[in-house]
Parts: structure tokens; C-alpha cells; sequence
């Protein structure tokens, strides 16, 4: 078929991505959806090695140590807090305590009453599936902020943020959509959480970024001094991981192992990736005259942020043209916040608010299902920006008043490895620290 | 003809570097080096027990001068690399009987003008 | 629903960890079942490599290579003689030479007579992946040893030691629980292998530190002089390696898909991995002042041991309790042993050992099943504690007679890899080689 | 069951590798198989990430920036090259053009016409999950011949080469025997591409390396010079991650989750990789008297690529053998091409199109399956080794004429990272770059 | 004043540490280097070939010293670094004419004091 | 006895050696450095913005020679370090006022013979 048609029969695919499952599901089907979804689970889990690499490779081995600390102490935050009361606020089922808004069923986890495992999600999946899926994105949401904060960042200051905003905020706007509440009413899509995971991490990304100022010597007499990343091999890795978490991440948001929507699924995630990287190739060869392989790896996370939103109802074309717009928007986002001196030393911002908004909103040009609306995606994209805006902004300010957020200047200059820590990341190595 | 050799900290090279370059001194060899003086070192702490760091980071820059840049040369190692906090190093000045452009084959004075 | 509920309810569970198989087992149901399997067992594989990379992390560059060679060769040792001989005395069916205590069904694996895919068992998985899923968890055994001799082990007589460990005595230990012999009949349980995986390597790693002795520095004038691992990255990538392996390990230890079962198993196991964290970088922090990564990444894996006997059989609280004292544990371990001065570079006695006891015991304590007594757990404790120490024992000690242990002292001062591969890992990087 | 016995028993095995569906798939069935291929699929995706780790493992310091954006950009190419024409070039059903020979279907991707998800493939899968498997196959091939012409060959003509290679002649040589071609009719088998994958990039790598000649330094007055990698831990990471995508490269290639068959052929393939590291590690160590990581490293893919041809029709006891035999011949092949003074400084040529002639010739020995025959195995290799040779020799050809292959002796000096990327990959690290 | 540069054996660094600090020497600086003296090299393997390794790991040590305290450090490097097999290494004592404590500035004698 | 540094190309260290070791002069020791001379740095690019990078990457050679051995060695040194191109290097000589070989105790030019 020539790809003409191709983009005629990949609309015609909305049909099938509205379930279809069998009538009446028996407990092979839950079986196999079920072994799906914690496949799934654990892919999303392994993006948390992914973040870890990434944000280390891409700053300075003086604060390796801190950055792998924090991924490590953020999953385990994440998945605790939610355990606790995340899961019950973001999935609050009838107990709404503002109607749409704010809901809670109550603390810790457990089986509901009269549970029937084939029941429970009409064959999906169990209980125990659907808490631990949902905790593994929970988590993900705050490691992006992570990232962009990196090298400046108080520990306790920044663990204390996450634990708030991953027990609470992320969950209150999850429930908005995904809970049932009110933007679900409104008609708002996000697939697997363009809006309600990366942009609710980009966010706050972006508000820390601003609290703290860029890092000491990032911007010098109005020019910007590139601070590289010290290992590349770590960061490659990293994006790569990330990519095959997104499988689960996408994936497993079908929220079954139904066949043509999985495999499509992955299909437009596999190639909004490789067109992300084909978009920020192009641009950092072309304009900038060298191809940055940090760019190129932002550029894969890039389009599967941006396909994130709408992997199940935008066509094979569209998914191509996803990724590579996200590809090259990356690339510009990551230039002119340099020129707004606002310092992200891994690019969080670019990738998850930018190319999370951009991906939301492209549900709304490229969806073949023909009640996603740009309007309604701008809705969301606005409604949880402000909160989360809000939320965060709110919540640094308090945090820097009382334990303060930035390290001091010394800290900063010996690396938060050894002010933070007490150790090096690479002992033995020998570096030039004369940054 | 006079060796200077400098240590100071890693993070004053960029100063230092500056301060040499406005005196026209843009000959200069960089070595990354550890070292202890009046600073006292720091703890790192692994698995339970403390290590006794007292070797610093330091980087050690050496620069051959004709005489008459000497006084240049020193004072820019102080502009560039003084913070006022122990810690700062020391600068040594030998005497050079001979050197080499190993381009050129020029001698003494020339090759490092 | 509350967290007091949230006990009652997950108390309940114990019904159906029970195995509910549909009462005729069919094709799907296989399919899915192996399929699962499947999917374990490169889970477990993966752990092989998470060894290597914190086992290499936390050690010191001039001994990566020798490092990285053992935890190759492990892997094919292991699997290669679970293959002739290991699988037929771990599981030798009716084939006991001395009654629960030591059986062998002959050398090689091969389908059995009259195999039908589907009865095999009932279901579950084919007689292969019976096989490759048990000989990937008998290569673990033997890899954990591996990193608490590590620096000063010469490889030839570690990679002997390892191979009739892992041929002879993990399958023979293996054998009287898992294999239906005595400890089975005593009622003895361990779900996964806290005992009888991670005892049995964390044994033989303690005698085997005992008898090599420190290394060259370690303890100077009656105090303990840290010997910093060399890649923290390294190691962060090698401890979310063997998490994630986790997931197989003791999710494909229900040895079916079975919806609530492995995915109960996948919360408990999350949980106590989480909250291991919580409670090493608690104790790191507060008692020792300094955060430390090392001590944080073995936290969680301290908590994974620690839940494996229990997976299945304990609730979400008792597991986060058990996470959590594992995680305690471990750090006030690795601070006893350095006072012993057993020197242990990577915490293996810690984490496999101690609290693979705990873990073990903790089932007597918290298992929902009436049946577990904290008695039973500690005589399989020490019956398996006992055979290791004397195996392990006599096998060092005769390796040591013959060929030696250790290498020589200036072999460990330019480190094993000139010594033992004449290869370095890191070529051209410069180090500072003082220690 | 004695050893005898046991090769025996698996000689009876080729009976179940004939498919042996249930006589009227359902979409149980469906599920499972469909949610296995598209774990395989994952599986054969991290693999990029494992080349691109040993690759930049084995090689310099200051090529490594170069060589991971080589692999981010390939699979990107290879993934988008694929959907726009590979796979209906590869997969014609009934276009072909010239018979058996060079089929197309048109351009791009999208669901054939009356396409009935179960009916499709007999309930083993979709067709997004039947194109994006054999997508992530496609890039592999193309993936191979990076390693070998790595530290010295342009990147703009390295990415151009990949693109036309793996758009054209990977899809043709595939279209010959799994597009239903003529090698098919002949009888040839390859199971999961030891000719049709690795060959077919071995052969490639084969004539860059000998169009490019050796890197500077390598080869001087007659004597070999090792360039030694630069990063053992980073190429073990890679070794690892390759054999953990065989399970979904040859799992998968049973296009089934068909429980026997698929867990036979992990079986198989794992006991290869094993025997293939006890085989290198023999030679290593007795021959040249130092155990070579290198060398064990690349034991384990020569052994996994010797086992991909037949990893379903040969018997245990043959899998292990042609493990150990791959293991041996890598390396001999490795020091051989030194002698010819060829140089691939991966062994990228002695893993995939050694071992890759190895297991497609092993077929024809050790198959179960009467109808696989040497003479038929030879004709396939010769016949691809000849298309091969001859289109990546006019490719490589007239690329070198028009961009020149070959970076300059300034740059090939100060590393390719400068040259091509201006980056470092390890920025503030110190090296010894005296070579 | 004198500078004495010294090369060690890597692993001998703490034990000369301690003997110039019994000896009241406190401010040395260190870096690495790679040496070859009489000490043969080794041989590295590789996939098959050999390398021989003639440059081998040492430690350079440079102190800038009083000439009072010149045997002193002298002996103490011996002390500390002296194992008898070949690659000890070698002491290396030059003149110094002026020295200056980038900090406080002060010259001379004092400034190394 | 005189004290030889110089500032060679790293990719020219194993000519430099090869030239000393026919010349009888086997005793060196080698450090990692970077510089700036005439030779113009190149830029990095990373992420958008520019980095001019000025320090090079150079070796220093510190070779401790009798008077006799001092034209051979920077004859060595010349040879095989000048390409010709700017960046070859310098060559410093100084003297040397004492030497010990620490392993011996041998003092003088005896201790570098
Ligand atoms: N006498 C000396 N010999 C060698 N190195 C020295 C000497 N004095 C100072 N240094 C170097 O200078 C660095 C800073 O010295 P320090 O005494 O801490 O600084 P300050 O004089 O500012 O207190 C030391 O780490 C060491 O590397
Ligand atoms: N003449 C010299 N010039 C420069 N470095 C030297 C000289 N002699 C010795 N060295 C340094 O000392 C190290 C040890 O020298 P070596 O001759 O092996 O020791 P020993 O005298 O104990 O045999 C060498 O690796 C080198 O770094
Ligand atoms: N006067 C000097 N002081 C210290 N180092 C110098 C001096 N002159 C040259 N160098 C060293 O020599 C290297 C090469 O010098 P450069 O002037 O670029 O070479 P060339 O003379 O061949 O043009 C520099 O990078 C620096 O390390």
C-alpha cells in the first residue's frame, strides 16, 4: 500500500482502540492481561535507572553521588507515599470529598470488599497490579524535577519537595483525568500522561529552576558557558532505558495486553522515538554544525513524551510527526532557556514540559478520534499547569524559607558529592576540577 | 630566564588564566596535582567509617618567563589566584639556564618570548 | 478503606496464595504460564549482571577487570553443571539415594518419559523452562560469594570453589525444601530462596572472607581505613539491575501467572525493596551523620532479601516492617563486621547472609500461614547453615592447600588485573594508584 | 536419564518444534502470543543498547561520543527506513517482482486490507507486532558493522551506507528465505538469522574494514599493537544486555509463545552462550596464557550467534557443543584477522559472520530435522555472502568516492569525538591520550 | 631554599606522608606520573597481542623546603619510600630563589616556613 | 647534572622515547598536562552553546641527566617530538644540585648515570 493509504487505514484504526474485550472475561484473559501489566510494571520501574543515568551523565562527576542518591531515595519515597495515601487519592473511586476535584478513600492499601479478582477491572487486571503500575508512575513524576535541579539542590530540601508533591500534588491532578474527575468530564485525553505525568515533573522542574538560579559560572558576562556532562556512556544508557520503560510506560497504559492496541501502541511510541531522534539530528547538525549526541538522546525522549499523550488514537503518520516536531522543538526549548538564563542542566524542562504540553495538545490536531479537541487539550494543559505551578511555587517558597534550598557557594564548588555526602563518585580517577 | 611554578585552587585556574593573558603571558603548562599546607583536609565517610582526606586538589601551573616578565608573572598568579582563605598555595621561582622551542629550534630567551 | 484495615484484609490473603488452578489446566492457561516463566527467568538472568556491576562498583578500578571475568564465568559455570548434574539432585523426584537428604535422577536434562506439556506441571510451565528458571537462581548462589572475596581471591580457585559449590552443595540444600526433602516435611518455608539462595552464597562468602583475611590497608592500627569502590554509577546501575531482576526472581516463584499470587508478590516485594531504602539512609544518616549511597543501594537489596522466604505469605505492613529492619540491619552489619574485621568490600555477608537469616525468620513472625512457626524457620536456618559452613569450609580449605587462596601481596597492590588478566579496565584514564 | 539418554530424548524433540496450534486460535490465545512477541520485541530493542555499550567498551576514550550517536542514529534509521519500504520489501506475501527474488508491497505501513486481528497470523501475533519485531531485527544488522569500522570512519558516510544497507540489502536477503523467497523453496533454514541478520551486517563490516584499512598505530613494522578498550565495565554492561535480547531474538523468532518451543530454544540459547564463554575462555587461557575479558565477552555472542540458526532443531547436547565450538573459533578469527591485518576493534566480524557461517553450517551437522542438509546451509551462505559482498562493496565504493570514508590522520589523532561532535565523552576526567 | 622533587612508588605515598610529617615537612604537593628507570616494564594482553608497558605508575612529590630542612626531607623520602627492589625512584634537589604564599604574600623563607 | 622539561605532542611520546632510548638515556618520567602556547585551541559544542577550549593536551617529560648526556637528550627531544606544526613544544633545562637514587642511596651522577 502506498503510504497515502496507510495514513486512510492508521485513521481507520480508531475503531479497534475502544475496548473490545470478550464478553464475559474468564481467567485466562485476566491471566494473560494481568502477566502484561506487571510486565509493564516492571519496565516503568527500570525508567528510574534510566533518569538516574541520564541526570548523572549529563552534569559534573563532582555531583554524581547526590544525583544517584536522590533517584534512588525518590522511588523509594514515591512508592511508599503512595502505598500510603497516593493511591487512594488518585483513584478515589466514590469517595469524592470535592466533587471531580479532591477525592480520598482513605490510608494504606488493601483489598476492596467482596473482591473478585476476574471482577475487579472486568479481567484487566488485579488489585494488587493496578496499585503497584499506578505507584511506578507516581514515582516518575518527581525524579524528573530531579534532573533539572541537579547540581545546587539541597538534599533534604529537595527529598522533603518530593515526598509532598508525589504524595499529594500528583495524585490530586491525576484524579482530575485519570481518577474519573472533572477534566474526564470535560472530554481531556492523555493516554499515558503527557499532561499528568511529564508535564506535572516539568512543572515543577521549571519553578525549581527558577527559585534556585542557574549554577555558579553557567552564565558569564551574558554569555552561556556550555558545563558538560561527564559521562556519556552513563547518559546513553540512561535514554535508552528510559525509551524501553516507555514501552511498559506506554504500553501499559492500555491497561490490558489487548493485541492490536498494544502493538500499536508501541508501534507509534517505537516510531515518535526514532523521529525524535531524526528531528533533533537534523537541527543540531544543521544549525549548530555538530551533531550533539545530548541533544539526539533528548531528542528519543523528546518524541516519546510527545507521543505519551496520544499513542492510541493518533495514526502511523501522525506519530512520525509527533516525534520529530517534539525532536526538534527539544532543541530549540533547551537554546532559548539558556537565553532566559534559566539553567536545566539535563534538559527536563525541554523534554517533559515542553514536548509533554506539545503532546497534549497535538491529541487535539492529530486524534482520529474526533471528540479530542484542541480547546479541551488546552484546557487541561492550563488547568494542571496553573495547579501545579501553584502547588510547586508554594511549596519551594516555603521549603527555602525554612531549611533554604540552595547549597552554599563552596558546597556548589567542591561538588555536593563530598558536602552532601562525604563521597566520591569516581575515587581513584583522576579529574581536572577547574569547574 | 626564570621557571615559575604555581600552585593554586582548581577553581581560581580560570582567574588565574585571565590575569596572565591581560599581562600578555599566553605560554603556560597546566598539571593537575593534590597537596597539603596550612589547609586542613575534610572526612569522607564509606560504609560506617571515616577517611582522613588531607591531599587537596590543587593545580600546579608552570610558565617560563624572560626576567622581565617575572614580576608580571607573580603578580598575576596573586590577582588571579588569592581568595584570602588558607589554602590559596604558594608559587616558586627557579632560575632556567636554557630552553627550546622544539618547533622552531629557537634558543633561550626567543623561545619563550 | 484504613491502614488498620488494611492489615486485617491483607491477613486475609493468605487463602489465596493457595494455588487455585483451574481444575483442568489447558493450552492458554500453559501458554500464559510459561510465558510468564519465561519472562522470570530473564529477569533472574539479568540479575547475573546487576552482580557484576556493584560487585565492580564497589570495588577498586585495578580490580574491575578480574572482577567482571568471575561474574562471567559464574554464570556459565553455573548454568553449565546445573545442566549435567545440579537440576537432577536439586529435584530428583522420586530418585532419593538417602531419603530427603540426597537424591539424583542422572546426568544431563532431557524431556521425561511420557511428557506431556500441559500435565508436566499441571500447567505451569514446560519441563525446559522448569530447568533454565531453576539453573539461572543456582548460578545466583554462587555469584554471591563472588564480591566478598573479591580483590584478593586468585581466580583460578575461586572459579573451582564456585563450581562444585554451585554443582554439589546448592542443589543438595536446594533439595530438601524446594526439592520435597526433610525440611519440606518439617514445614520449613522459604518462597523464594532467602535461605536457600542468598544463605547458602552469604555462607560461603562468610567463611570464605574469614579464611583470605582482609585486605592490604583495610584495618591499620586497630581502625577500619575505608577502601572506597571506584564507580558509584557502576554500582547504582548493578543494584536497580538486581531489583528489577526481583521481580523475577520472586514473581516467577509462584512458578504460574496467577494474577493475585504474583502480583501480590510484586507489591510486597516493592514495598520491602522501598522501604529498605528508608531504612539504611535513616540509620546512614542519622547515626553516622552522612547519607551514603553505598549503604542506601544495599538497603534495598537487604529489603529484597529480606522479603523473599515471605513474598507470598506476609502482608503489605509486614512487609514494609520487614523492608525496613532489613535495611536497619544491613548497615549496623557491614559496621559489625569491619569491628570483626572481616572484611567485606561490597556488603555481600550483610545483605545475603543477614538478612537472608532475617528474612527467613521474619516468615515465622509475620506469615499469615498458621502453619509457619518462627521454630521451624530457625531450624532451616541452622540445618542449612551448618551443612554450608562445613561444605564451604573443607572446600576452601583444601583449595587453599593446594592451589591457595590468595594472591600475592604485590599481585594485590598493582591489583588482580595486571596480575591475574594483565589487562586493565579503565586504559587511559589516569588514577591516583596510592591505595 | 544418563547423557546418552539425554541426547536421545532431545533428538525426539524435533517433533513439537513443528507448529502445533490449537486447531481454532482464539483470542486467549491470541493475547499471550502477541503480549510474548512484543516482550521479545523490547528484548531485541535493549540489544542496540548492548552493541552500543560494547562498542564504545572496547574502543578509545575519544571515539566514544561518536560511537554511541552511530548506534542512537541507526536504530532510528533502521526503525523509520523499515516501515517506509523494508518491511514490504522484506515481507511481500504476494508482490514479488521478480520471483523469489526481489518483492515490494509499496511504500509504508498500515493493516491490510479485511485484516481480522486472529486470523492474521493464526492467532500468533498482529501485524504491528509482526512489523515492529522484525523492525527491531532490521537495525540490528546494520547496528554490526558500526563496531567494526568504529575510531576511524565518517560519520556522514557511515549513516548513509546503514540507511541504504539496511533499506535494501538486509529486506532482499531476508525476502530470499523468511519473505517465502527462493533459499525458502531450496530448503535452506535459518531460525533466527546466524546468515540472515548477522552474516548479512558481518559481511559488511567484513568490506569496511578492508576498504578503510587499519586504525593508525594498530599495525607497525609487522607486528600487532593492541588498541586497548577503554571501558571493561561499560563492554560487559553490553555483553550482558546482547545476550538478555537473545531471549526475545531467538524467543521471539518462534513467532509464538509456543510453550515447549519457545522455552526449548531459550534452552538452547543459553546453554550456547555459556558453553561459547567456557570455549573462549579455555583458549584464552591456555593458549595465550592470560584469561582475556575481551575474549570471554565475546565468547558468549559467538556462541549466542552460532546457536541462532538452529537454536529450535538441534539438541541440547549439540547446543552446548556448537557454543563451545563458536567460542573457540572467535577466538582463533580474532587473532587470524590480526594476521591479515585486518582490523575490527570489537571482533565484530569474528562474532557475527564467523560464528554466524558456524551455526547456519552447524544446521545442516547437528539438525534433528532430516530436510536440513549441509549442502543446502552452504548454498545460503554463499549465495547471501555473495549479495552481500557484492552491494555493500559497491556501496561502501561509491561512497568512498563521493564523501570519502575515512576521517583525516589530524583527526583520527585527536579522536573522532572532537572531530565530528566537538564533545568529550568523559569531560573532566584525565587521560594518557598518547595513542 | 631548596625544591626537592622526588618520584615514588604509589603505594609508598602514605608511608613518606608520615615520615616527612614526623619530621615537621607538612606542605608537599603530589601528582601522578609514569616513569621508567631500571625497572623493567610488564606486559599487558589484548585480545590476542601483547603490549609491553615500559612507562610504569609512580608518584611525583614536590616540596620546596628551607635548607635547614633539607636533609630532613631528604631522609624522610628515603625513609618512607625505600623498599630495596628496583623502581624506588630517584630525588631530585634543585635551587630555589624566591618563593611567595600566594595568600598572604609574604616571600622568601617565610613563605614555605 | 641538569634537569630537562619538556612539553611534547602526546601522540609524539613514543618517538620521543624511541629517540632517548637509542641515545642510551633511559631513565624518564612522564606527566598528563595541558597547555597554551601559540597553538590555537578548537571549540566544544555541547547542548547549543560554544566552549572555547585553550588548554591542550600535552605530556611533560622531566628527564634528570649528566652534563655529558644533556645535547643527546634534547637532540632526542627533537627529534622525535617536531612535526613542524605549531604545538610541537618547549624545552626547559635547570640545573640539578643534587640527586639521589632512593632505592641505593647512590648520590650525584651516580644516582641518573
Ligand atoms: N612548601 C611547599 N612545598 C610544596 N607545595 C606547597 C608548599 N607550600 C604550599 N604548597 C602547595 O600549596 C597548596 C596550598 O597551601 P596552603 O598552605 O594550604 O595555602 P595557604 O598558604 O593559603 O594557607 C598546598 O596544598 C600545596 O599543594
Ligand atoms: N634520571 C631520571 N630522570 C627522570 N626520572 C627518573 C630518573 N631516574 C629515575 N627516575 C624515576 O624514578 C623511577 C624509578 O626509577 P628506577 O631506576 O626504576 O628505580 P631504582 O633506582 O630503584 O631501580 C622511574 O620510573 C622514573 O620515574
Ligand atoms: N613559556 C612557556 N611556559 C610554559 N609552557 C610552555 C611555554 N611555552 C610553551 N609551553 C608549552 O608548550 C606547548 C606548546 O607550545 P606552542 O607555543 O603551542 O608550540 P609551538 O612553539 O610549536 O608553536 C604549550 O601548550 C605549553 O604546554
Amino acid at each position: 500500500m502506498l503510504l497515502g493509504e496507510c495514513q486512510f487505514l492508521a485513521l481507520s484504526l480508531s475503531m479497534w482502540v475502544e475496548p473490545t474485550p470478550a464478553p464475559m472475561p474468564n481467567l485466562e484473559i485476566l491471566t494473560v492481561n494481568n502477566t502484561w501489566m506487571l510486565v509493564a510494571t516492571f519496565l516503568v520501574f527500570i525508567m528510574h535507572l534510566g533518569f538516574a543515568c541520564l541526570e548523572a551523565g549529563l552534569t559534573r562527576a563532582k555531583n554524581t553521588v547526590n544525583i544517584l542518591f536522590k533517584n534512588t531515595g525518590i522511588i523509594a519515597i514515591g512508592l511508599l507515599t503512595f502505598a500510603l495515601c497516593g493511591f487512594n487519592m488518585m483513584y478515589p473511586g466514590e469517595a469524592w470529598r470535592i466533587s471531580g476535584v479532591l477525592g480520598f478513600s482513605g490510608m494504606g492499601i488493601g483489598l476492596p470488599l467482596n473482591y473478585d479478582q476476574i471482577a475487579y477491572a472486568n479481567g484487566a487486571y488485579t488489585y494488587w497490579t493496578d496499585f503497584l503500575f499506578q505507584a511506578m508512575f507516581a514515582a516518575t513524576a518527581a525524579t524528573i524535577v530531579s534532573g533539572a535541579v541537579a547540581e545546587r539542590v539541597k538534599l533534604g530540601s529537595f527529598l522533603l519537595f518530593s515526598l509532598i508533591y508525589v504524595a499529594l500534588v500528583y495524585p490530586i491532578t491525576g484524579s482530575w483525568h485519570w481518577g474519573g474527575g472533572w477534566l474526564k468530564a470535560e472530554g481531556f485525553y492523555d493516554f499515558a500522561g503527557s499532561t499528568l505525568v511529564h508535564s506535572v515533573g516539568g512543572w515543577a522542574a521549571l519553578v525549581g529552576v527558577w527559585m534556585l538560579g542557574p549554577r555558579m559560572g553557567k552564565y558569564a558576562n551574558g554569555k552561556v558557558k556550555p558545563i558538560m556532562g561527564h559521562n556519556m556512556p552513563l547518559a546513553t544508557i540512561g535514554a535508552f532505558l528510559l525509551w524501553l520503560g516507555w514501552f511498559g510506560f506506554n504500553g501499559g497504559s492500555v491497561l490490558s495486553a489487548d493485541p492490536n492496541a498494544v502493538s500499536f501502541v508501541f508501534v507509534t511510541t517505537t516510531l515518535a522515538a526514532a523521529s525524535g531522534i531524526i528531528g533533533a539530528m537534523a537541527v543540531s547538525w544543521i544549525w549548530q554544525r555538530k551533531p550533539d549526541l545530548s541533544m539526539v538522546l533528548n531528542g528519543s525522549l523528546a518524541g516519546l513524551v510527545g507521543i505519551t499523550a496520544g499513542a492510541d488514537t493518533v495514526s502511523v503518520v501522525a506519530a512520525v510527526a509527533i516525534g520529530f516536531i517534539a525532536g526538534v522543538l527539544v532543541v530549540f526549548s533547551v537554546v532559548f532557556l539558556d537565553f532566559l538564563k534559566m539553567d536545566d542542566p539535563v534538559g527536563a524542562i525541554s523534554v517533559h514540559l515542553v514536548c509533554g504540553i506539545w503532546g497534549t495538545l497535538a491529541v487535539g490536531l492529530f486524534s482520529t478520534n474526533p471528540q479530542h479537541t484542541f480547546w479541551t487539550q488546552l484546557l487541561g494543559v492550563a488547568a494542571i499547569g496553573g495547579f501545579c505551578l501553584l502547588t510547586s511555587g508554594t511549596l519551594f517558597f516555603c521549603i527555602k524559607k525554612v531549611l533554604g534550598l540552595r547549597v552554599s557557594e563552596s558546597e556548589e564548588l567542591e561538588g555536593l558529592d563530598l558536602g552532601e555526602h562525604g563521597m566520591e563518585a569516581y575515587t581513584g580517577f583522576q579529574f581536572f576540577t577547574t569547574q | 630566564m626564570k621557571l615559575v611554578v604555581a600552585y593554586i585552587r582548581p577553581d581560581r585556574l580560570t582567574a588565574v588564566k585571565k590575569a596572565l593573558f591581560e599581562r600578555q603571558i599566553y605560554k603556560i603548562s597546566v598539571t593537575n596535582a593534590i597537596g597539603c599546607g596550612q589547609q586542613r583536609g575534610y572526612h569522607e565517610h564509606y560504609r560506617g567509617s571515616d577517611l582522613e582526606v588531607d591531599l587537596l586538589k590543587k593545580v600546579r601551573i608552570e610558565i617560563g618567563v624572560n626576567d622581565a616578565f617575572l614580576d608580571a608573572t607573580i603578580g598575576a598568579l596573586i590577582e588571579g589566584g588569592q581568595t584570602g582563605e588558607v589554602g590559596d598555595g604558594i608559587i616558586f621561582v627557579q632560575d632556567l639556564i636554557d630552553c627550546l622551542n622544539i618547533r622552531t629550534g629557537e634558543r633561550g630567551p626567543a623561545a619563550i618570548g
